[in-house]
Formats: C-alpha cells, sequence, structure tokens
C-alpha cells in the first residue's frame, strides 16, 4: 500500500507543569486507509508514549474519541488522513470544555446535565413485568427514535457558542434526551423534565445557531429537539393562561 | 427554577409570530413604501391607511415584528460578549418594544 | 451521583473572544440572520413615523415622502430588503425544523417545506401588492 | 503514605451491560446500600455499546424455553452448564422486558410488539433488537435509568489495579483515579467484576481498545481460578484491516457469504442446502466457530481473495435492497461506508474471521458466586458456564442482563447480612499495592521495551499458537513466547511520569493484565487434547467426551498457570454429536 508522509500538530497541555496549551508537530507516515486516530495512536506506541486522548470502538459508536480537526469537532477515529493530505492537520480538545490534559477534555458538567433532565422513564402507574411489553407501534418508536442515537460525544457541544459563552447551558444533546423521553409512547414525565429544560439555562437560551445539528455524526439534530421543546413549552404555557384550572 | 413562572414562553412566543409577520410580510413594504413609491413605481397611496382594517393590520404588521427584534438584538449582544449586562439588555429591549407597541397603537389610532 | 472529578485547579479554561462570529462562515451568517431583525424593526419604524405624518398636515407629509427619495434612503431601503429576503429565507427553513409538516406520519422534506413556504410568501406579496394598487380606487 | 478509604457495601467493577445491570439490581434491593460504580471510562463508552445484532429471549408463542436451552447447549458443544443454562432462558424473557420498560428503544412489529429476527445456531426467530444498535440502546436505557437512583455512585475513568483480599474474603480494590493519578482504596462487603472480555490479547478482534481482560486477571491474582479460556469465538464477518464487526444480522436477515467465484461455499461444508431466503441453522445461519472454520478452508483451498490485509470472502447483501438494509441495517450500512468506502447496497462486503468473544472467564456458579468470598462476576468476563465451547450469538447481551442481575441482587443481599464494613486491615494492603505500583510503573526508572512492541508479539503470537486452527507445536511456541515476554515486560520503559490523564500508565497496567490472560489461554489450549466447538486442533480433531468434557480451571502460580478440571453439569440434554 502506498505510504504517505503528514504532519500532525498536536495540541499539548500538562496540567500544573504549563499555564497554557502548546502545539507539537509530528510527521506521521500513513497508509491510505488510516483516520486521525490511527496516527494519534501510531504516535503514541511509536514516538511520544506521553500524548493523552481518549478512544475505545474505533467505529464511531462509544463517543469518546471527538477532537477538533483542523477547527471542526469530529470523531477522530471516523475521519480520514488521506482526506487532509498533504495540507497539516491540527489536531485539539474539544472547543468550549475545560481542558485536562492534552486532548482529554473535561464533560462532567454534561453528565451533571445529562441526570439533570431525567433521562428515564417516568410513569404515573407501572406495568408490573408479568403483563409483559408496553406495545409501541413502528410510528410511536419513529416519533422519538432518531433523538435516541446520540452517543454523548460532544461534538454538539463544541459547536455551541451559546455553550461555549455559558457553560451552564443546558446544551444540545441533553436537551435532545430529554426530549427523547417526553416523545417516548411509554413516557408520562414531560411536566417534570420541564423544571429543567424549561428553565433559563435549559432551552430558553439557545438562539438556534443550528450548528449543533450540522456537526452530530449521528444526525439526532438536537437543535430541532431544543425548538420543539420551545413550542411546546409555549404552548401549554399559552394553555395554562387560558385554563389556569386545567391539570396538565 | 419552574419553566412555567418564567416570562420566556411569553417572549419567544411573540418573537415566533414576529419572525412570521416579518417573514411573509416585511419585504414586499420596504419594496412599496421604501423603494417603489420613492422612485415613481407606483402611486404613493398613503390615503388607504386611514381604512380601520388597514390599520388593525398595520399594528400587527409593525409591533410584532419589534418583539422579534427585541428577542434576536439582545441575544445577539449578550453572544457578542454583552453576557453580563443581559438581564437589564433584556428589559431595555423587551421594554422598547413594549413602548414601541404603545406608540404605534397610539398613532394608529388617532389617525 | 459521581465521586470523581477532575482537579479544577489544572484544568485550562480556554476563552471565547466576542469576535467568535468573525471566525467560522457559518456563525457569520447566523449572526448577519440575527441582525437582519435590526433592519426589519428600523424600517417598520420608518414606517410608522411615515403614517405618523398622515395626521400632521400635508406639508410634513411632503416632506417626509421627499426625505424618503433621497439616494441615502434609498440606499436604506435596499439594504433593509436584502435582509428582510435573507430573514424570510432562514426563516422558512428554521420553521421547516422547528415544525415540520407531518405526510401520512413522514416527515416532508425541509427543502420543500421551505420552497412551499418561499411560494406561499410570493402569493402573499403579490396579494398585497394588489390590494394596495386595488384600495385606493375602491375608497 | 495512607490512604484515605472509602466505603461501600458493594462495589461493582464495570459500567457496562453486565456491571449497571448488576448495580440497579442491588440499587434496587434496598435505598439504604451505597452502591460504587467503578469504570475505567465513562459507562456509555463501555464495549456493550458496539453490540449489534440483537438479545435473544423467549418472547413468541411458537417458541419455548426448551428449545432455547437446547440450542444453546447444542452451539456450546455440550460444554455448558445445564442448569445454568436453564435458569438463564428462563429469565431471559423478564430481563428484556424490564429493559422495555426502561425504555429501550426496541425494533418493533406493525403490532407493537417487539420485533424478533433469526440468529446463528438459534432454531427459530427469537432475538430482540433495536435496529442494529442493539448493545448501544441497551447500554445507554440501562446508563439513563441508573442516573435515578442517587445511591449508586459513580468513579468515573478510575482503573482498577487489584481486590484486596483479606481472612479468604475480597474486602476492597485499589484503583487509579486518572483526574489525579492517585491511587484510591475503596472497601466494601461485596465486589461484582463485570469488566468485559479480553479480545485485544489478539492482533485482529472487533473488541474495543479497553478490552484487556482485566478483571479475569484480577480474580485470577486474587486466587480465583478461570475457566475455560482456551474458548475464543471467532465472528466470520469482520471487516479486513479494522476488525470492525459486520453483525451477524446482515447474514439472518438474508445475507450470503460467496468465495471468489461467487460461490456460496458454506454448502459444500454441510450447511446447505443453500435457501434464497435464510433457513435458521442452516447456510449462513450456521454457528459461528464452524462458518469460520469453513472460512479458513476456503483460504486453504485458494478460494478466497486476496487483499491488503489478508484474505477474504464476500458478504453480499445487494439482494435485500435498499429499504430494507434502511430500515433493519443502517449501522453496517453506514459503517461499510465509512470503513471500506463502498455501498452494500450496490457492492457485496469484504469480511473474514475476527477474534470476536471469550466463552472462557472468571470462574462463577449460577449465582455469580466465585470462589472467593464475597466476590462475584457476571457478564463477558464471568464464565457461568452458559456458552461453553462456542458462544451462540444473541445470547451475550442477554447473559450480561440475567447474570448481572443475579450476581447484583446476591451480592447486595450477602452485603447487607455483613454489617458495616471494618476497614482497618485494608490499609497494610493498600500500602502493598501502592507500592507495587510505584516500584513496577509510575516511579520506575529506567527500563528500554516499548509497551506496544511487547503488546503487538504478545498479539501476534497468540494468532500463531491459539488461532483458529491450533496444535501442540504452534501452541508450546506461543507458550514459551508468552513466558519471554512477561520476563521483558518487567524492563519496560515509561515515558510519561505526570499524574494527570497518564493513559501509558493505563497501557501499562492493562498489557501486565493481558499477558496473565494470555497465558491461561494458551496453556489452557494446550493441555486439551480435542476439539470442541471453537477450540479446533489438528492434531486431535474430534471431540473426546470420555476425557474432556470437562471445564478447565486455571490458578495462578509463580510459575504459570496450574489446571485443574471440573465436570460439566448435564440435566437434560446428553451430549450427541453436534451436526447443523
Ligand atoms: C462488535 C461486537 C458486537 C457484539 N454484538 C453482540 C450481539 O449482537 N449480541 C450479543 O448478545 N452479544 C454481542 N456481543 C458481545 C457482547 O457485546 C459483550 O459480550 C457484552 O457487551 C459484554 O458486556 P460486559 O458488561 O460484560 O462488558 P463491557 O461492556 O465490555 O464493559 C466492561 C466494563 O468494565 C470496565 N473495566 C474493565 N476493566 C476495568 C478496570 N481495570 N478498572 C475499571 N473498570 C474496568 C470498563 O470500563 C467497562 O465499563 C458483541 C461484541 C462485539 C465486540
Ligand atoms: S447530539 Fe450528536 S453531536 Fe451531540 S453528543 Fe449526541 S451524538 Fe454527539
Ligand atoms: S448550536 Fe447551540 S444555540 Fe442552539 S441550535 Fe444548537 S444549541
Ligand atoms: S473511538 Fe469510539 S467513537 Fe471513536
Amino acid at each position: 500500500m502506498s505510504e504517505r508522509t503528514i504532519t500532525l500538530d498536536v495540541t499539548r497541555y500538562r496540567p500544573h507543569q504549563e499555564a497554557v496549551p502548546t502545539v507539537q508537530s509530528y510527521a506521521i507516515p500513513f497508509p491510505d486507509d488510516w483516520v486521525v486516530l490511527d496516527a494519534l495512536n501510531h504516535i503514541k506506541d511509536q514516538v511520544d508514549g506521553s500524548l493523552s486522548y481518549r478512544w475505545s470502538c474505533r467505529m464511531g459508536v462509544c463517543g469518546s474519541c471527538g477532537m477538533m480537526v483542523n477547527g471542526e469537532p469530529k470523531l477522530s477515529c471516523a475521519v480520514f488522513l488521506r482526506d487532509y493530505f498533504p495540507r497539516a492537520i491540527r489536531v485539539e480538545p474539544l472547543s468550549n470544555f475545560p481542558v485536562i490534559r492534552d486532548l482529554v477534555i473535561d464533560m462532567s458538567g454534561f453528565l451533571d446535565k445529562l441526570k439533570s433532565v431525567k433521562p428515564w422513564i417516568i410513569r404515573e402507574q407501572e406495568k408490573p413485568l408479568s403483563e409483559g411489553e408496553y406495545l409501541q407501534s413502528p410510528r410511536e418508536l419513529d416519533a422519538y427514535q432518531h433523538f435516541s442515537q446520540c452517543i454523548n460525544c460532544m461534538l454538539c457541544y463544541a459547536a455551541c457558542p451559546v455553550f461555549g459563552l455559558d457553560s451552564g447551558f443546558v446544551g444540545p444533546a441533553a436537551i435532545a434526551l430529554g426530549y427523547r423521553y417526553n416523545l417516548d409512547s411509554r413516557d408520562h414525565g414531560t411536566a417534570e423534565r420541564r423544571e429543567v429544560l424549561g428553565d433559563h439555562e435549559g432551552i430558553w437560551q439557545c438562539t438556534f445557531v443550528g450548528e449543533c445539528s450540522v456537526v452530530c455524526p449521528k444526525h439526532v439534530d438536537p437543535a430541532a429537539a431544543i425548538q420543539r421543546v420551545k413550542v411546546d413549552t409555549a404552548k401549554d404555557w399559552i394553555l395554562s393562561l387560558v385554563m389556569p384550572w386545567g391539570q396538565r | 427554577m419552574n419553566g412555567r413562572k418564567t416570562l420566556e414562553p411569553l417572549w419567544w412566543g411573540l418573537f415566533s409570530a414576529g419572525g412570521v409577520v416579518a417573514a411573509f410580510l416585511v419585504p414586499i413594504h420596504i419594496v412599496i413604501t421604501g423603494i417603489a413609491v420613492p422612485l415613481g413605481w407606483l402611486p404613493d397611496a398613503q390615503e388607504i391607511y386611514r381604512h380601520w382594517p388597514v390599520r388593525l393590520y398595520l399594528f400587527i404588521l409593525i409591533a410584532l415584528p419589534l418583539y422579534h427584534w427585541a428577542h434576536r438584538f439582545q441575544f445577539a449582544l449578550s453572544d457578542m460578549g454583552m453576557r453580563g449586562i443581559h438581564k437589564p439588555l433584556a428589559v431595555l429591549c423587551y421594554g422598547a418594544a413594549l413602548l414601541g407597541t404603545v406608540i404605534a397603537g397610539w398613532i394608529l389610532l388617532r389617525l | 451521583m459521581m465521586a470523581t472529578r477532575p482537579d479544577p485547579a489544572g484544568l485550562y479554561h480556554p476563552a471565547m473572544p466576542a469576535t467568535w462570529w468573525l471566525r467560522k462562515r457559518s456563525y457569520f451568517l447566523f449572526m448577519l440572520r440575527e441582525l437582519s431583525s435590526v433592519f426589519i424593526a428600523g424600517f417598520l419604524v420608518v414606517l410608522l413615523l411615515q403614517i405618523a405624518q398622515i395626521s400632521s398636515g400635508e406639508d410634513a407629509r411632503a416632506a417626509f415622502s421627499a426625505m424618503l427619495r433621497s439616494p441615502g434612503w434609498i440606499l436604506f431601503h435596499g439594504v433593509a430588503l436584502a435582509f428582510a429576503v435573507y430573514h424570510s429565507v432562514t426563516w422558512f427553513y428554521t420553521t421547516s425544523i422547528v415544525m415540520p409538516l407531518r405526510v401520512r406520519g413522514r416527515e416532508l422534506p425541509r427543502w420543500l417545506f421551505t420552497a412551499l413556504n418561499i411560494g406561499a410568501w410570493a402569493g402573499v406579496s403579490l396579494v398585497i401588492l394588489i390590494l394596495y394598487l386595488a384600495l385606493p380606487a375602491s375608497a | 503514605m495512607s490512604h484515605e478509604i472509602s466505603e461501600h457495601d458493594v462495589i461493582v467493577i464495570g459500567a457496562g451491560g453486565a456491571g449497571l445491570r448488576a448495580a440497579i439490581a442491588a440499587a434496587e434491593l434496598s435505598p439504604k446500600l451505597s452502591i460504587a460504580v467503578v469504570s475505567k471510562v465513562y459507562p456509555m463508552r463501555s464495549h456493550t455499546v458496539s453490540a449489534e445484532g440483537g438479545a435473544a429471549a423467549v418472547t413468541r408463542e411458537y417458541d419455548n424455553l426448551d428449545a432455547h436451552a437446547r440450542d444453546t447447549i447444542f452451539g456450546a458443544d455440550f460444554l455448558a452448564d445445564q442448569d445454568a443454562v436453564e435458569a438463564f432462558v428462563a429469565e431471559a424473557p423478564h430481563e428484556l422486558i424490564q429493559l422495555e420498560h426502561w425504555g429501550c428503544p426496541w425494533s418493533r412489529d406493525a403490532d407493537g410488539r417487539i420485533s424478533v429476527r433469526s440468529f446463528g445456531g438459534m432454531s427459530v426467530k427469537r432475538t430482540l433488537f433495536a435496529a442494529d444498535k442493539t448493545g448501544f440502546h441497551m447500554l445507554h436505557a440501562l446508563f439513563q435509568t441508573s442516573l435515578k437512583y442517587d445511591h449508586i455512585v459513580r468513579y468515573d475513568e478510575c482503573f482498577v489495579t487489584s481486590l484486596l483480599v483479606e481472612d479468604g474474603r475480597a474486602r476492597g480494590i485499589t484503583n487509579v483515579n486518572l483526574y489525579t493519578g492517585e491511587v484510591m482504596v475503596l472497601a466494601a462487603n461485596a465486589i461484582v467484576l463485570c469488566t468485559g472480555g479480553g479480545g485485544r490479547v489478539f492482533p485482529f478482534t472487533t473488541n474495543a481498545a479497553i478490552k484487556t481482560g482485566d478483571g479475569m486477571a484480577l480474580a485470577y491474582r486474587a486466587g480465583v481460578p478461570l475457566k475455560d479460556m482456551e474458548f475464543v469465538q471467532y465472528h466470520p464477518t469482520g471487516l479486513p484491516g479494522t476488525g470492525i464487526l459486520i453483525t451477524e444480522a446482515s447474514r439472518s436477515e438474508g445475507g450470503w457469504l460467496k468465495n471468489k467465484d461467487g460461490h456460496r461455499y458454506l454448502q459444500d461444508y454441510g450447511l446447505g442446502p443453500p435457501t434464497d431466503t435464510p433457513t435458521q441453522r442452516k447456510m449462513e445461519l450456521g454457528p459461528r466457530d464452524i462458518l469460520s472454520r469453513c472460512h479458513m478452508q476456503e483460504y486453504q483451498k485458494g478460494h478466497t481473495f486476496e487483499g491488503p490485509h489478508g484474505h477474504y470472502v464476500h458478504l453480499d447483501l445487494r439482494h435485500l435492497g435498499q429499504e430494507l438494509i434502511d430500515r433493519k441495517l443502517p449501522f453496517v450500512r453506514e459503517l461499510v461506508r465509512n470503513y471500506v468506502g463502498i455501498d452494500p447496497v450496490y457492492e457485496p462486503i469484504p469480511v473474514r474471521p475476527v477474534v470476536h468473544y471469550m466463552m472462557g472467564g472468571v470462574h462463577t456458579d449460577m449465582d455469580g458466586k466465585t470462589p472467593l468470598e464475597g466476590l462475584y462476576a457476571a457478564g463477558e468476563t464471568a464464565c457461568v458456564s452458559i456458552n461453553g465451547a462456542n458462544r451462540l450469538g444473541s445470547n451475550s447481551l442477554t447473559e450480561c442482563l440475567v447474570f448481572g442481575a443475579r450476581a447484583g441482587r446476591n451480592a447486595a443481599e450477602y452485603a447487607s447480612g455483613m454489617g458495616t464494613p471494618t476497614s482497618n486491615p485494608l490499609a497494610a494492603l493498600a500500602r502493598d499495592e501502592q507500592h507495587r505500583l510505584d516500584s513496577q510503573f509510575f516511579k520506575k526508572e529506567g527500563g528500554s521495551e516499548r509497551i506496544a512492541a511487547i503488546r503487538t508479539e504478545m498479539q501476534h503470537a497468540m494468532e500463531e499458537g491459539a488461532g483458529i486452527y491450533r496444535d501442540a507445536s504452534s501452541m508450546g511456541a506461543t507458550c514459551e513466547k508468552l513466558r519471554e515476554l512477561r520476563e521483558r515486560f518487567s524492563r519496560i520503559r515509561l515515558e510519561d511520569s505526570s499524574e494527570v490523564f497518564n493513559t501509558e500508565r493505563i497501557s501499562a497496567l492493562e498489557l501486565d493484565f493481558m499477558l496473565d490472560v494470555a497465558d491461561t489461554i494458551a496453556n489452557g489450549a494446550l493441555l486439551r487434547k480435542e476439539s470442541r466447538g471453537s477450540h479446533t486442533r489438528t492434531d486431535f480433531p474430534s471431540r473426546d467426551d470420555e476425557n474432556f468434557l470437562k471445564h478447565t480451571l486455571a490458578y495462578r502460580t509463580d510459575e504459570g498457570p496450574r489446571l485443574d478440571y471440573a465436570p460439566v453439569k448435564i440435566t437434560r440434554w446428553q451430549p450427541e454429536e453436534r451436526k447443523y
């Protein structure tokens, strides 16, 4: 197989040793079918064992290998070196997040937010398991299915300027996952989730930049989820004005 | 914290309504009163503004997009680095839209 | 509950400059979309002022109309029109995302929804134009 | 240096399908219990996320528990414990419905019921699925559900380095907190190991980077035997080069395997006759061990394609049509488009056998209990055993649920009977472990061996000696090579001395574990002088029930594994010749 050499300019950051990140360049010979992650693994194994980054599945489903590749948030296991060659590739940690080390970002904030939107089935009345499954038609499944495809890769957060400006913003993936449960025919938790989704730091911060949906590798379309929650919330708000006695 | 107690659904609802009005109606009005009439391509027919249905229409045409502006403008400013003063900005912008609504109503009533 | 978190002291916090929207085309277009509201509102204020002149007498009215004929104001309206059209198109597209039309359970393709709206918009504009021309005659 | 000790009632190590299910089961037993979940990656990164095809359970009228049990035992080449299999098939439906109640987006039939599909070696359609991302959806449903229990305390990105055993009881663990580099000590009355498999001891595998057999090595070092480690499943359809899996579901939906002449070669190996629509247990729906061997024979006959990454055959989906592929196999299409650059709607997919699953693991009974008091295990890291010599596809996700729940519940019950853990004696054990880590890894000076070099050599040795076809001489060479690598490992060089997110250290610790795991595989294989399920020896080509209808148990000694054997439990299905 033909081998060419490409330059990777990788962001390095060693906490407690340096105040700001630096850039280190590596020239990497690569075969045609290598992804950016392969190059990083090559560096780690053969050139510089101190480079840190996260990865696991190398097939675009575990969500751990998100990085900025030439300024765009990407899964590094899903972008090919050949598509950037012969130019150098800039590899940086995902934007908008605090950096722990090299290419590793702090996403603990997201895990708090995820929990806050209650991403689990909430029911008024549980059906005993012995009575079997809740029936759900393919159409009812369709209603929420693509919002359930989120791999928590954080690319959308890296693309969202609102999150960049305000790390308190609940943000695209977490809202989409909350909405995914609202849309599930088995769920009764919409009102409960509204407390967080309908808060200022929830949907209302979003100015519909829409980049979150553009970069999402799983076509979750979080931008749509957020706007639709806005519509639902506004509708219910009006209803509660018109029928203040109504229990919704 | 309760979503129902903030006024954001109201402002967002008005913003959306304003956005629809602006999208469907405003361009042709710019063409008519801002370009075609001044350039003499169309007659200047301001007398129609006195019709009551037209006044109502004008009220909607003018007032709602003000909320659309207020909403977007205050967010744009805070996105451009004025996050610290987001609250006063919001008061100022929505306040201006409210004031604009009152003035528009007053002018259109007095025609 | 999470028992382990990064040590905050070691984290590097990148700062987002106020000019972030100049760094990427899509962000810039977003900002233009948001700022279109300023031109739309500006135009409507001018329209309102123009209407206000009607009750201030013929002289004031004529002076205002004359003012609008100046190249500066024509230019302003030209720019406002460009922004307004940009607003309309982006608005229809975003509406296709926010409130998709479902036909037999399937969402209408976004481009189609947008195209249909643009068609409706052209229709509405034409009706307004016709009314503008027809109403004075009927009065 | 003294360690602060965090006390919990139950510690679950691993947050994949088995670990999360165990944690929830323990949490549901009592809100008073404190359940720690320790994982080296965030839970949703666990390897369960990659599982594609589905999870088996009897949910339809036409099916019955005995049929599922028989298929499983037959597929296992009679090495499965039949009492465990019976418990497994009986609880499987309940567990999968439970997951449905927790929100898993199972694919549905028009009447709203959960859909089922065929799977290799299963006699009827009984595999539930969520498109071809079953593991992904299961893992996220479990993880998101686990968030609602406040008494589940997660230690994310913490790498467990040892089990602390005191007075013959598992009493706690040490783990490296990746964020700070410090060694933490957790104490509990019961510990559940759910650390997944170890496919990464081989060079070419469907397994994710994190699958390094840590839990097996942890138990092994704590004196617990590893069972049936010689049984390693090759999946017949991985992508050459990357090893990315093309799910068996692509064959159960009707895909064909073809050699370079376009011939559906499986019919030449007794799996025919070929039919246009799939027939259960025939042709492409045969079990994985047999299909992988057929591939190798085709290769030996010169009937395979040759590519930059070795020999391969074609998996042809073209006749299924775009509509079906998009509805039932969207992920296959996405993967093939991204990583091979072709569209399976129009072109056949190049595939070859690839290491996929470890039937063996930590020796447990049906309750998930290991011989070490207080230690439980479940999921791929455990060997109950229901998979025997060859696992049937779609049984392992279900296994994670059934035995995860059992282990979690039993551990919690055991722990609540024990009162508050007194953790003083652990301090000394923790000090020893800290010392070991410091001297061998963290503060190690000098050294010359590269981690990657040893790892690569180990992987190739395993493929050479413990691949699809095995014989005494190549296995002997592999065992020898492993001894050499173990020795060289003591001279590794670590370049990164920093404390925060030091992944080089983790790689070294993983390699340390993998060398142990590899050792048990190769030695177990060498001594099993028969062919059974996935273990095929050219020098002993037939099954030998007389001498080898028994489980291998590997115990750790300083000279390498000491092998012992335990009987297989037979209840209602007497061993017979395995023919499809
Ligand atoms: C590509 C692929 C497809 C598959 N498809 C199917 C299928 O369709 N049907 C089916 O039934 N089976 C399938 N399988 C098999 C099945 O997915 C696995 O056997 C199962 O998911 C294993 O789950 P687990 O919970 O045991 O382990 P994992 O999901 O691997 O989780 C292991 C956990 O342990 C943690 N861990 C490991 N070591 C340590 C340590 N030292 N310290 C701390 N934490 C640690 C990890 O962080 C992780 O959280 C597939 C497997 C692969 C590879
Ligand atoms: S919504 Fe998309 S981009 Fe965002 S975390 Fe989920 S998968 Fe990633
Ligand atoms: S990019 Fe951000 S602003 Fe909204 S639409 Fe997406 S969350
Ligand atoms: S490594 Fe799992 S998504 Fe890239």
